[in-house]
């Protein structure tokens, strides 16, 4: 159970809501993407004194004993203020594969790392980014060697570990890796929400035995994978509630042929779906995180959580799509300068609906559950 | 408190189960068999129906104790709304226990509760609504039905229209003019009508569907006592409005939905093309995805809004949201029903409507009762206030455009 | 070539138009929909008379030359006129594949009777209502025994013959079926759009050897097919011509709020979309049209005439489905009635989106002959 | 006649077989590499093969011979436009040959002709076009740029916006206020103003792109002569009609679709997932068989346009269709484009965009010029008078809503 209140969640999305305010302003932030890292080192200081970056992590470890609601929280709202920082793949990926998964000795090195601010981590899954050379490991000695390609790592390059999942001997295995160790290379790139994102490639590295989760099987990173589709959804959410807010001020304000955009009706109309659909994503999205916890804390499940995550990630993702791009065309000509914040908020959702599953691959799987009568055929 | 925590509690998991138990013990298995097959339903199974919740005390459970209810939150309400709709109950007509009731009991007088409430609840009174006319369908505030007064008696006269079951109705309530000062919602009132009154009319109005569930109402001279006014002359509007606040958190439909949904499961594993179930194919795969996520989209938003309510919150403008996503997803529904027997050919064999019907089927087993369903349903978006107006009103009063 | 001049054609559709406005109006149209048949025995005489049931058949058998442009010219008027009479099934499919897989004997006996209006022919081809039992033919001495069931075969009660498609020893075979034989099963009942509809089963049903349309081949079959989806479209637009011209009146006229609904900025832009669909849901017929009768007469095709149609189908099958749904929308509670007409084109159109393949069916072969470079790698 | 028949004159196919010819032997392959991967052209790029044009003599085919144009019809033109854009051309830069070249010789002094058609005819000068104000985008008669006389000068003030590649321009042709009468159409006139006179400042504006195509001029105390007014004073916005009426059939811009679709379908061959490229996955494959139907769609309504406007008709608001369904399938083309890439991940690595750059490629191949485009052609729907204009438009004039 989280150590959390629903009051002391509030305080932290305010907490959030107030630093992006004082200090994460406009020119800011375009200092952050202008700078080499594409991320806040000093942001990231101050998360760890504000105690987000342990706020997932035991209080044994230095964090304060949340767990997904309060990412959930966080999350909502880094998207709404278009935070650059590795919040995804240090707190909700690499801590949760550590929490769960990692050695007593791992959780001690890296968990209170993360907490304090110390230790950035990146996540490296999936497929390559070319075809037919996905990562394998094999046993060598008293540890392994890795080799092969994994694409799409964001913040591989500022990370002090990346944990890499890689084919065993026909089972999943999680390894932490060293970035500059021999025969690693990373190609460096920006993704389209200007976030830091490589290219890893990996020839026949060495990990010793003690880098290797022990707890980092297939089921593992299934759930960690749904974790991060819901904390995606929460960040999505956060970045659909305020570009409708940037949109709804514009369609108040900006006047043409002598009046308001917003006093006719075909713009009101789909300010009200986009409204309507932020809505929806957000009530689905706590549904299956509440879900999700239960499932996780072994209380009765209304639903199922992964029916619920499914639905979850594909509703935001239908949703982040109509309300990026309605942003932009309601915005007209403003709407399409890098100056002016919308295009942010359409990039980073056209990214956000891609991770961990587009609306596509999360429906094929929905629907393929509910034929077969899957959720106690309660649908 | 998250609509999904609320949920978990167990005295609500113990409502609902005690429902679906209720249902699968009580419901006849006739009446159900026709529901869940899209064949015409009689009066008598209506009533049938509600007589059985009658006797459970169910029938008006939303209803305060005083009057006979079991003062249901809003919540009760839906989850016994959405337990017997997926279960295959009837609809539960809500001309009297939904519409006329609640109004009486909250501005009638002694006299009319006395006389109109116990009939109600047993359903000895099938009830009628009176609201809209051939000019004022979403623009309501635009009815011309006018009401005199001579003596001790409204003189009505005028024409409804739209007026679902009609032609099974012993009243009506119905908003009529009495007065034509200021905005035209002034000088609108709540008149309660004697559908056996000497001037009334009922002309049947067959839908698309083939099927008669609308009519016309004519009223010519109907001679109305002066105590079948509800409340004060002139405030008509307003006890409309206090209605459709009322049942603002039912417009949702996710009970219909879910057994549709069901509905369109099971033809999607029947149905074959090419050898194989349609719902092998992947495309079906994708669209029965898409149809359940926005299900339990429209859930989670039904589950967030009930908790504000179990909360004590008011909420206002939610029947616009709940109405526009619930007719949109209904008709997401049927129209992929549709679709799916359009593989082996669009039959609309209406006789296999009727109940008992024995004759050679034509077509896809079936096929009537969700052509029908999708038919009829293409008026989800247009009854109740068109979802162009719901999209007005949530535009003006939500995001004050 | 067809023997009509552009001219002829103008004058055909204004033929049709002035017998609609003249005797088929909702009166007639209500007794037809009530009659046993289903159509106008009546009408269909007339038609003969006025030379529309051989516009498609050869100057020697009775007809007057013309060809897919000419039918097609027919059907969009049929279509504005929601026309309840066997057009399809008679002159498109059985005197198309007659004309051209017929035997001599066939031609002579049945096209001079189409055209006269002496004979309705019905056809039954694709799948069987219900699963399994495909209709096979073997040979039987001089001729054949038939077997299985064919569903949704339009105007089957009416119809004095029925080319039905059977598997021969794995090949496609057309075979003339007198519904009056022995072993021959209809049940009837009526389409979506009031059409009369027959399940039809064979059970050893004995034909004669020359009862078999000699060049009825998978290839005929094929080309028949395209040319009833085209024709089916043509139908389709002359029944979104009407209905959006219906719709467009009643904006105009019916008010609402003091005003009148064609001044609310939300039906004005879904009646522009509507007008679209149309306009794109005819060129693209006309153009497939124009394309399939060029590769017909060995003329240099511009494009390929099936890529055309596969187009052609399921353009106007998004059209229709817009058109019909939008129409009753903006029509509110009148078009839900079954008295007022808008409903009778929502139900016809329902049906003409499905016939001879849906959309979806086009797209995917549309969608495999693209990726695959099809159409000599010009798109 | 039908667009179809028209398509297959002999003499139509002869001439589009000929454009396809030149493009194949004179299009300069290192410039059509970049167009192809969506890298980014020099203004040297536009030059080299507008003079290539130039000197086929095709550059103003649609001009009139007295202007040393070729007298192409609107079908010969929509040919050139579509197969040069098919063959992988350069965006033909139209502020020159097809905005300011027209009005100048239609409405223009003789001396204006003699000064700058020449130079617009082989390249020398650069145009671009001053219309958009912040305060007047879609809503262009709201232009509140001021030009007063001043002997034989106007001083121009104001500020321009949206201005594409006014970096690389000479010359701007601007609609201006010359006076306040009326309504607001009235008193806007069409002045040529050198980009290279004191008072004139550029200032880029970076798009969602991250690339610099357009910009802010500033117009302070700008000095222009007299004689650079087009036709007479207060009429600019005729003029402007007119252009937009003479462009009205390409806007459709079916060979930039088509070359879009092209890359598309290689894209789909070339992604893999799971082991197989996404052109086998049937979802996709559905998707592709929907953009081409559009494609062929919209071909088949310019095809019509074009025949009935070379039978001599003279079509009015068909550049709002075309516009509208144009710009629709540009998107969605654009958007099926990353949603392929997606796959693989949303990797935008700009310094890809930049011809010769040898740096190791992350993420797919060609993933940064697809993500430009898409990026970019977010605008298709907005310039020009954004698609709800269009609709506007059409509603109002050819419905007569």
């Amino acid at each position: 159970m989280s150590a959390f209140t629903q009051e002391d969640r509030s305080l932290l999305a305010d907490s959030v809501d107030r630093f992006i305010t004082d200090a994460y302003g406009p020119d800011r932030r375009a200092a952050i993407l202008k700078s080499d890292d594409g991320f806040g080192r000093a942001e990231w200081a101050r998360y760890a004194e504000l105690g987000w970056l342990g706020i997932a992590i035991g209080e044994d470890h230095g964090g304060s004993g949340g767990g997904l609601a309060e990412l959930a929280v966080l999350m909502r709202a880094a998207g709404r203020g278009l935070l650059m920082e590795p919040l995804l793949p240090t707190l909700v990926q690499a801590a949760g594969a550590l929490a769960a998964g990692g050695s007593a000795e791992q959780q001690a090195q890296w968990l209170p790392a993360i907490a304090g601010g110390q230790a950035i981590l990146a996540f490296a899954q999936d497929d390559a980014a070319g075809d037919g050379a996905p990562v394998t490991a094999r046993p060598d000695g008293d540890g392994y060697r890795l080799s092969g390609c994994r694409g799409f790592v964001l913040y591989g390059a500022a990370a002090d570990r990346i944990i890499v999942k890689a084919d065993l001997a026909g089972d999943t295995a999680l390894f932490l890796l060293c970035p500059t160790a021999a025969g690693v290379t990373l190609a460096h790139a920006r993704s389209i929400d200007d976030r830091p994102v490589s290219d890893l490639t990996l020839d026949n590295v060495r990990v010793a035995a003690a880098d290797r989760l022990p707890g980092g099987d297939a089921a593992l990173l299934d759930r960690l994978n749904r974790m991060a589709a819901l904390a995606v959804c929460a960040e999505a959410v956060g970045a659909m509630e305020a570009a409708n807010r940037l949109t709804l001020d514009y369609l108040k304000t900006r006047t043409q042929f002598g009046t308001s955009i917003g006093s006719f009706q075909v713009p009101q109309h789909r300010m009200v779906d986009m409204v309507l659909a932020a809505q929806e994503a957000a009530a689905i999205t706590w549904s299956a995180i509440g879900a999700a916890i239960a499932a996780g804390t072994g209380g009765p499940a209304i639903r199922d959580a992964p029916v619920l995550t499914a639905a979850a990630k594909a509703r935001s993702a239908a949703a982040a799509r109509l309300i990026g791009e309605q942003s932009i065309q309601l915005h007209g000509g403003i709407g399409m300068t890098e100056e002016y914040v919308i295009g942010h908020y359409y990039r980073r959702l056209m990214l956000l609906e891609t991770l961990f599953g587009g609306a596509g691959w999360h429906l094929d799987r929905l629907g393929g559950w509910t034929a077969a009568g899957f959720d106690g055929g309660d649908a | 408190m998250l609509g999904i925590d609320l949920m978990r509690d167990p005295a609500i998991q113990a409502f609902r189960a005690e429902v679906q138990r209720f249902c699968a013990t009580h419901l006849p298995a006739d009446i159900r068999d026709k529901v869940l097959s899209g064949q015409h339903l009689g009066k008598d199974d209506y009533v049938r129906w509600q007589k059985i919740l009658f006797d459970r005390d169910w029938i008006v459970g939303h209803w305060p104790r005083q009057y006979g209810g079991q003062d249901w939150t809003p919540l009760q309400r839906a989850i016994f709304d959405d337990e017997t709709s997926k279960a295959g109950a009837p609809w539960l007509t809500p001309f009297g226990v939904c519409y006329a009731g609640p109004v009486i009991y909250t501005f009638g007088s002694q006299a009319q509760k006395d006389r109109f409430l116990p009939a109600i609840r047993s359903t000895d009174t099938w009830w009628c609504q009176g609201y809209s006319e051939p000019g004022a369908g979403s623009d309501l505030a635009n009815i011309k039905t006018r009401a005199v007064r001579d003596g001790d008696h409204y003189i009505v006269n005028g024409q409804k229209t739209w007026t679902t079951m009609a032609q099974w109705a012993d009243m009506m309530f119905a908003l009529v003019r009495t007065g034509n000062d200021g905005k035209p919602q002034n000088g609108i009132s709540f008149l309660l009508i004697d559908m056996k009154a000497p001037g009334v009319t009922v002309r049947p109005i067959i839908s698309i569907d083939k099927c008669h569930h609308l009519n016309e109402v004519f009223l010519d001279d109907v001679r109305v006592p002066a105590d079948h006014l509800v409340g004060e002359e002139g405030r008509g509007w307003t006890y409309a409005k206090f209605l459709l606040n009322n049942e603002r958190l039912l417009g949702a439909e996710v009970g219909k939905s879910t057994r549709l949904l069901h509905q369109l499961r099971r033809t999607l594993a029947e149905i074959r093309d090419g050898g194989r179930p349609l719902a092998d194919d992947p495309h079906w795969r994708r669209r029965l995805g898409e149809l359940r996520a926005r299900l339990l989209g429209l859930e989670a938003v039904c589950n967030e809004y009930l908790a504000a309510a179990e909360a004590g919150s008011t909420p206002g403008l939610e029947v616009s949201a709940l109405k526009i996503m619930g007719s949109e997803l209904i008709q997401g529904i049927t129209g992929a029903m549709v679709d799916a027997l359009a593989v082996k050919g669009l039959v609309y064999q209406t006789e296999g409507l009727e109940p008992g019907w024995q004759a050679p089927a034509v077509g896809v087993p079936g096929a009537p009762g969700m052509i029908r369903e999708h038919l009829h349903d293409r008026a989800t978006t247009i009854y109740g206030g068109a979802n162009e107006i719901q999209r007005n009103i949530l535009a003006k009063a939500v995001l004050g455009l």
